[in-house]
C-alpha cells in the first residue's frame, strides 16, 4: 500500500465520487417521479394506461441495467436516437428505478388496512378525498422502508455506469488501474468511497424507517 | 305514525356465485333501535355493510327518507354523510390525531366551517368524557378510547342513522361498557335510530326495540324486542339463544 | 475491505519468486495447459470470426508458442486495462494482446522480446479528418482504458477530453455513434478498422514515438521469459511472422500498410 | 426486418453461441443461489441467536456485502483475492463464490426477518410442549419461516440472474460477452446487428427472469389464502 | 389430605425495573381447578406463564410435586411435558397437520412409539368429536375446533397440571361454549389439575373450586369458588364483577 498513490488519486476520486453522487441523485429522484405516477395510475386503475405502465414495470424490472445501458447508448444511435452519456445514464436508472418505486409505492398504497378504506367512505369521502387523506398518507409511510432499499439498490447500480464512459466513481477507479498497475490501492479507495456514501445514508435511512414503522406520524 | 328513514326491498347479494343474503325486507323508523342478530357467517356484517354501499349489492331497492336510492358511487357518498357506522376493527385514522379524525368529515368533506367544526367535537368529547386526547394519537389511546371517538367521529357528520357492527367485539372486557352505555344513551336522551349488531345479549335485551334475526343469508324473525330475548319464535333463534349464554 | 488491509504495492508483492513460481515453464508443462491472455474483439489481432474461432495475429502466436512448449492452449479473454492485473493475480502465464511496450509498465511486467511495431494513431470520419494532434484541443477523443493511447493524452495533451471504455467493441461503436471526433489508440487496428469502414481514415499515423508490441510475464518470471525470447528469435529466424502477417493481418489492410510497418525482422 | 439484420443471428452458429452464453449465464446463477441459499439459511438462523458479538460480526458481514457494488466485489475477488490469499480461481469460480457469498448475505436477513416474524406464540407453544431449542427451529420456526420468505427467495433470484450480466467484465465468456464478440465479427456487413443482437440478449433476460417474478407473485397470492 | 401439585412461595417479577407481581404466593393440589381472575394488566397472564418457565421469574420459588424447581433451561423443559398450556391465540403450527400437530411432542420429545401416540391421539380427537379432521391443515379449521385442537396436544403429553389463559377470548361467541365444556368434562371426568385464566365469568362460577383474584400485581383475595362470585371479599373484586356483566 502506497500512500503517495492514493494521495495522488485523491482529486480524481472525489470527481468520481461527485459525478456519483449527482447522477445517483437525479436517477432516484427521477424515478421517485415515474414510480409515483405509475402506481397512481394503477392505483386508480387508470383504463389502458395502467396496462401500459404495467408492461413497462415489468419490462424495466426484469432485465438488467448494463443491457438497457448498451441499448441506450449504443444501439439507439444506430436508429437515430443518441443522447449524450449523462442522459443514458439518467434515463437509464430512471427506467429501471422507475418500476422499482413503482413497486415500493404500490406495495404500501396495498398494505393500507381494508377496514381504513371503510372508515373513509363510511365518512362520506370520495375518491380524490380518500386518496388524498387515507391512501396517500398511510400508503406513503407503508413504502418507506421498500423505497430505502431501493435508494441503496439504485446507488450501488451507478457502479455500472462505467460501460457508458461515464467517469463516476467504479470508472475513475478502473481507468486509474488501467494506467497506473495499482489496484489494491485504488480497490481500497473505491470501497471507501462507497462506503462513505452509504454507511451515512444506510443509518439514516434505517432511523428514518424505524420512526415510521412506531407510527411517530406528524410528531 | 312516525318517519320512516330507511326501508330494503328484496336485496340479495352474491359473492361471486355464492349468495349470502336471501330477499331481504325491513325498515326502520325514525327512532328506534333494531338490533341484527344471527349466528357467525349467517350474514349480518355483509347486510350492514350494504346499507351505506361499501358493498353493493346485487339486486333490490333501498329507500332512504322515502326516496328510492340511485346506486351510483356518488349517490352512496352522497348517503354515507347521513349514514355513521362504526365497525369493529378499531378503524380511527393513525395518522391523525383525535381533534383530526373528528374534524375530517365534517370539514373535508362536509366543508363546513373549521372553528365551528371544532367546537362541536369538543363537546362531543366531552360529552364522552375524553376532552383531555384531543391532541392525542390513536396509538396512544386503549381500544374502549378507540371505539369511543370512532362513534363521535360517525356523530359530527350529524347522521341521521347509526349502524354499530360488533363494536366491542375486539375490546377488552372492562372496556365493553363504557362504549355500550355510549350507545344506550345516544338513543336514550339523543334518540338516535341505530341499527345494532352485537354479540352481547344482555346489551341488545336492553336496548332493541326489534330484532332481526338472520340465519344463513335469510331473516329467519323479526321479533319485538322484549319478546325475543324471553321467547323467540324460531326453534333456531332459542337455540341461538341458549349457546350465548354459559 | 478486509483484503486490502495488509499489501504491499502491487509490483512488489505479487513477483513470481523463483520458488513459487505458477507460470514457469516446468509448471506449465507439468500442468499441460498454457493460459494465454487475447483480446476478443480485436480484429485482427485477437478476435472470435463468425464462426466462434479465436483467430487473430496474436492468436496464431499464442498457438504456435503453444505448440513449441508441448502443451495445450487455454485463451482468458481481456480487456486492456485488466492486462497487466490478469499476470499479477495469475490468472495468466502470458499476455498476447496487443501489449505496447513503456516504461510504466515494465515496472509492473516483464516483457520479452518484441513481436510487432506500434504507434499511437488517430482515425477520424474522412469528411471530418483529423490529420493534426492540434486539431484535437478541446475535442472529445474516444480511447479505451489502458492503452497507450489513453496514456499519451493523459501526459502529454491534457487539453484533449478523453472518453473512455472498456472494450474494443465499445469504443469502435462510440465513434460510429459520433460520440467524440476521433479515436486513438495503436495505428495497427485503426488500419485494419479503417480498411473496413471506407468513411473512416487514419489521418494521424503516429503520435509520440514509436514503440513495440511484445509478449509480457508476470514481473520475476525468469524461466518463462528465456524461453519466450528464445522462442521469438527462433520464429524470426523462421519467417514465421511473415507468414502470420500474410495470413492474418494482410487480407485485413489496406494496400499502404508494407510489412515493414508492423512486423519486427532483424 | 431485413435491414435490422435478422440474418445475423442465424448466421453461421451463433444463435447456438448466444444460447451457450445463456447457459453460463444461467449455470453460475443457479450454483451461486444454491450454495447461498444453503449458507443464508445457516447464517440467518445463527443471527437470531442472542450471542452479541456472532451478530455484530455476521451484520458486518452483511452491511459489506449489502454497501459494495457488486461490480466492485467482483473485480476484488478476481484481482486481489489471488494476491492476498493466494486463491486462485478461474473467472466462472470467482463469479460463483462472489455471487454466493452475495446470495448468503442478502439471504441471511431474508431468513432472520421470517423467522423473526413467526408469531411469538408460536415459539411459545412449541416450547410449552417441551421443545428444546434445536427442535423448536426444526419443526416449527424453520418450516413456517420457509414459506413466508419464499416470494422474496424468488425476487432475490431474478436479481442474481440481472447481476450476472456483469461478469462480463471479469472476461466470463456470458450471453453479453459472446453478444459483442458477433456483434464485432459481423460489424461491417451487418452495422445494425448492434439492435438485433442486444435486442435479443435483452428478451432473453427477460423470458427467465419474467418467469421468476411471475412465480413469485403466484406464491405470494396462494400464501394470502 | 390430596398431594399437593404445585406451589409458589413468594414469586416476584420485574418487567425492566417495573414490577408485575409482588410476592404471590399460592399453591394447588391434585383434582384442583383454580381459577385467576383480575382486571386487564393485572398479571394473570404474567403469572400463568412464569408457572411454565415462557417467562423467568425474578425471585420466588416453584415446587412441583413437592420438589424445588432448580430454574435451568434443561429443567424447565423437562417440567413442560409435565404441565400442559393453552393459549388465546389459536396456537397450532400452521405447517403440520392435526395429528402432525399432536404428535409432536410426544414422539419427539418424549419419544413415545409412533403408533402407539397415533392411536391415542386418535382417541383423544374422538372424544372432542374431531376426528373427520385428521389429515386437515389448522387454517381449514374454525377458531373453536382449532382451540379444541390445541387443548388435545397438551393432553398428548399426559400433564399433571393444565394451563389455561383466555382460551376463549379470540373465538367466535357460538364457539365459545364448546370449548369451554372440554375443559368443564376435563375437570369433572378426568379429575384434571387445572389453573384457568378467563373472562367468562360464568363460565368460572361453575368450574372453580377455588379463584385467586388478582389486581395491580398483587393477589387481592383468595376465595372458595362459590363464595367469590356470591360475596367477594375485597370491594375491588366486587367492583370488578359487577363490570362484567352488562
Ligand atoms: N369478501 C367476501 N367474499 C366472499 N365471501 C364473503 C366475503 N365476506 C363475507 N363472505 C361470506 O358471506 C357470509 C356472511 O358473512 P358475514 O361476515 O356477513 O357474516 P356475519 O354474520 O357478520 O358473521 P360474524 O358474526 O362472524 O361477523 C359468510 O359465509 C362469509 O363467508
Ligand atoms: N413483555 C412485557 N414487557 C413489559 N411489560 C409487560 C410485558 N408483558 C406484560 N407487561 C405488563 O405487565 C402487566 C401484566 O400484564 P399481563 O399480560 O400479565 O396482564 P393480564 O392480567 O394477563 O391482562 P389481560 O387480561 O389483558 O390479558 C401489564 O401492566 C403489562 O403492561
Ligand atoms: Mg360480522
Ligand atoms: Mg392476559
Amino acid at each position: 500500500m502506497d500512500l503517495t498513490v492514493i494521495q495522488a488519486a485523491i482529486p480524481k476520486f472525489v470527481a468520481g465520487f461527485k459525478l456519483t453522487l449527482w447522477m445517483s441523485f437525479t436517477g432516484i429522484l427521477g424515478s421517485l417521479i415515474v414510480g409515483l405516477l405509475c402506481s397512481l395510475v394503477q392505483y386508480f386503475k387508470v383504463p389502458v394506461i395502467s396496462k401500459v405502465f404495467t408492461g413497462y414495470v415489468e419490462l424495466a424490472r426484469n432485465t438488467p441495467l448494463l443491457i438497457q445501458l448498451f441499448f441506450l447508448y449504443y444501439a439507439f444511435p444506430v436508429i437515430g436516437w443518441k443522447m449524450s452519456a449523462e442522459t443514458c445514464g439518467f434515463v437509464g436508472l430512471t427506467f429501471l428505478g422507475g418500476s422499482y418505486m413503482a413497486e415500493a409505492f404500490s406495495g404500501g398504497f396495498a398494505g393500507i388496512a381494508p377496514n381504513q378504506i371503510d372508515a373513509g367512505k363510511a365518512i362520506g369521502m370520495n375518491q380524490f378525498q380518500l386518496a388524498r387523506y387515507v391512501v396517500f398518507p398511510q400508503g406513503l409511510s407503508l413504502s418507506v422502508p421498500a423505497l430505502a432499499a431501493n435508494v441503496i439498490f439504485l446507488i450501488k447500480e451507478t457502479s455500472i455506469f462505467s460501460v457508458i464512459a461515464i467517469p463516476e466513481l467504479t470508472n475513475t477507479a478502473l481507468d486509474l488501474i488501467g494506467i497506473y498497475y495499482r489496484s489494491n490501492e485504488y480497490l481500497l479507495m473505491l470501497v471507501i468511497a462507497y462506503a462513505i456514501i452509504l454507511i451515512p445514508l444506510s443509518i439514516i435511512l434505517t432511523i428514518l424507517e424505524r420512526r415510521v414503522r412506531y407510527g411517530s406520524f406528524g410528531n | 305514525m312516525t318517519k320512516e328513514i330507511l326501508r330494503i326491498e328484496k336485496l340479495n347479494k352474491f359473492y361471486d356465485k355464492r349468495q349470502v343474503l336471501f330477499n331481504i325486507d325491513f325498515s326502520i323508523k325514525q327512532g328506534e333501535v333494531l338490533a341484527l342478530l344471527g349466528p357467525s357467517g349467517s350474514g349480518k356484517s355483509t347486510l350492514i355493510r350494504c346499507l351505506n354501499g361499501l358493498e353493493h349489492f346485487s339486486s333490490g331497492n333501498l329507500f332512504f327518507a322515502g326516496k328510492k336510492l340511485v346506486p351510483t358511487e356518488k349517490n352512496w357518498q352522497r348517503l354515507r354523510q347521513k349514514i355513521g357506522m362504526v365497525f369493529q376493527s378499531y378503524d380511527l385514522f393513525p395518522n391523525l390525531n383525535v381533534l383530526d379524525n373528528i374534524l375530517l368529515g365534517p370539514t373535508k368533506v362536509q366543508k363546513k366551517n373549521h372553528d365551528q367544526a371544532k367546537q362541536e367535537a369538543i363537546s362531543l368529547l366531552q360529552r364522552i368524557g375524553l376532552t383531555d386526547y384531543t391532541a392525542a394519537y390513536p396509538r396512544q389511546l386503549s381500544g374502549g378510547q378507540k371505539q369511543r371517538i370512532a362513534i363521535v367521529r360517525a356523530l359530527a357528520l350529524h347522521p341521521e342513522l347509526m349502524l354499530f357492527d360488533e363494536v366491542t367485539a375486539s375490546l377488552d372486557p372492562e372496556m365493553v361498557r363504557g362504549v355500550l352505555e355510549i350507545i344506550k344513551e345516544l338513543s336514550e336522551k339523543d334518540n338516535m335510530t341505530m341499527i345494532i349488531v352485537t354479540h352481547e345479549m344482555n346489551f341488545a335485551e336492553q336496548i332493541a326495540d326489534r330484532v332481526l334475526f338472520l340465519d344463513d343469508g335469510h331473516v329467519l324473525e323479526e321479533t319485538d324486542g322484549k319478546q325475543f330475548f324471553v321467547n323467540a319464535q324460531t326453534k333456531r333463534a332459542r337455540e341461538f339463544l341458549e349457546s350465548m349464554k354459559f | 475491505a478486509l483484503t486490502l488491509t495488509a499489501c504491499g504495492s502491487s509490483s512488489k508483492s505479487s513477483s513470481a519468486s523463483s520458488s513459487n513460481n505458477t507460470s514457469s515453464v516446468a509448471a506449465i508443462k507439468k500442468r499441460g495447459t498454457i493460459k494465454v491472455a487475447v483480446f476478443g474483439d480485436l480484429k485482427p489481432y485477437g478476435w472470435v470470426n463468425k464462426d466462434g474461432k479465436r483467430v487473430g495475429y496474436d492468436v496464431t502466436l499464442a498457438r504456435r508458442i503453444a505448440k513449441d512448449l508441448g502443451v495445450k492452449i487455454k485463451f482468458v479473454q481481456v480487456n486492456a486495462d485488466s492486462r497487466v492485473d490478469a499476470l499479477s493475480s495469475n490468472k495468466v502465464d502470458l499476455v498476447l494482446a496487443n501489449f505496447t511496450v513503456t516504461s510504466d509498465r515494465k515496472q509492473v511486467v516483464d516483457f520479452a522480446n518484441p513481436y510487432m511495431k506500434v504507434s499511437v494513431g488517430v482515425v477520424s470520419p474522412k469528411n471530418a479528418l483529423i490529420t493534426s494532434a492540434d486539431q484535437l484541443k478541446n475535442k472529445t477523443v474516444i480511447v479505451s482504458k489502458g492503452t497507450t493511447a489513453e496514456t499519451y493524452f493523459t501526459q502529454k495533451q491534457k487539453s484533449v477530453k478523453l472518453l473512455k471504455f472498456d472494450s474494443k467493441t465499445q469504443q469502435f461503436n462510440a465513434l460510429k455513434n459520433k460520440r467524440g471526433v476521433a479515436l486513438a489508440d495503436d495505428n495497427t487496428y485503426l488500419y485494419a478498422w479503417a480498411k473496413t469502414h471506407p468513411t473512416y481514415q487514419v489521418g494521424i499515423k503516429q503520435l509520440g514515438q514509436s514503440s513495440s508490441i511484445a509478449p509480457a510475464v508476470k514481473k520475476g518470471n525468469k524461466s518463462l521469459l528465456k524461453w519466450t525470447n528464445n522462442e521469438i528469435n527462433k520464429l524470426n529466424k523462421q519467417g514465421f511472422f511473415k507468414r502470420a502477417y500474410n495470413s492474418d493481418l494482410r487480407p485485413y489492410f489496406s494496400s499502404d500498410v508494407k510489412p515493414a510497418d508492423v512486423i519486427i525482422e532483424k | 426486418m431485413g435491414h435490422l439484420g435478422t440474418n445475423i443471428l442465424f448466421a453461421g452458429n451463433n444463435f447456438q453461441r448466444l444460447l451457450g452464453g445463456l447457459w453460463t449465464t444461467i449455470w453460475i446463477a443457479l450454483l451461486s443461489l444454491i450454495i447461498g441459499l444453503i449458507l443464508g439459511t445457516i447464517l440467518g438462523m445463527l443471527r437470531t441467536l442472542k450471542n452479541r458479538p456472532l451478530r455484530i460480526v455476521l451484520r458486518l458481514y452483511l452491511e459489506f456485502f449489502r454497501i459494495i457494488p457488486t461490480v466492485v466485489l467482483l473485480f476484488l475477488a478476481y484481482y486481489i483475492l489471488p494476491r492476498q490469499l493466494n486463491l486462485n480461481l478461474p473467472a466462472d469460480q470467482v463469479a460463483v463464490l462472489v455471487f454466493a457469498l452475495w446470495v448468503a448475505a442478502e439471504f441471511s436477513d431474508i431468513v432472520r426477518g421470517a423467522l423473526i416474524s413467526v408469531p411469538q406464540h408460536q415459539r411459545e407453544s412449541g416450547l410449552a410442549i417441551g421443545l428444546n431449542h434445536w427442535q423448536l427451529f426444526r419443526y416449527v420456526l424453520l418450516p413456517q419461516a420457509l414459506t413466508l420468505e419464499l416470494p422474496a427467495t424468488i425476487n432475490l433470484a431474478t436479481r442474481v440472474v440481472k447481476t450476472t450480466s456483469l461478469l462480463m467484465l471479469i472476461s466470463v465468456m456470458d450471453v453479453i460477452n459472446i453478444g459483442q464478440q458477433i456483434i464485432e465479427a459481423n460489424g461491417q456487413t451487418h452495422p445494425n446487428g448492434i439492435f438485433l443482437i442486444y435486442g435479443v440478449i435483452f428478451f432473453f433476460y427477460f423470458i427467465v427472469d419474467y418467469s421468476l417474478s411471475l412465480l413469485a407473485k403466484k406464491v405470494d397470492i396462494a400464501k394470502q389464502h
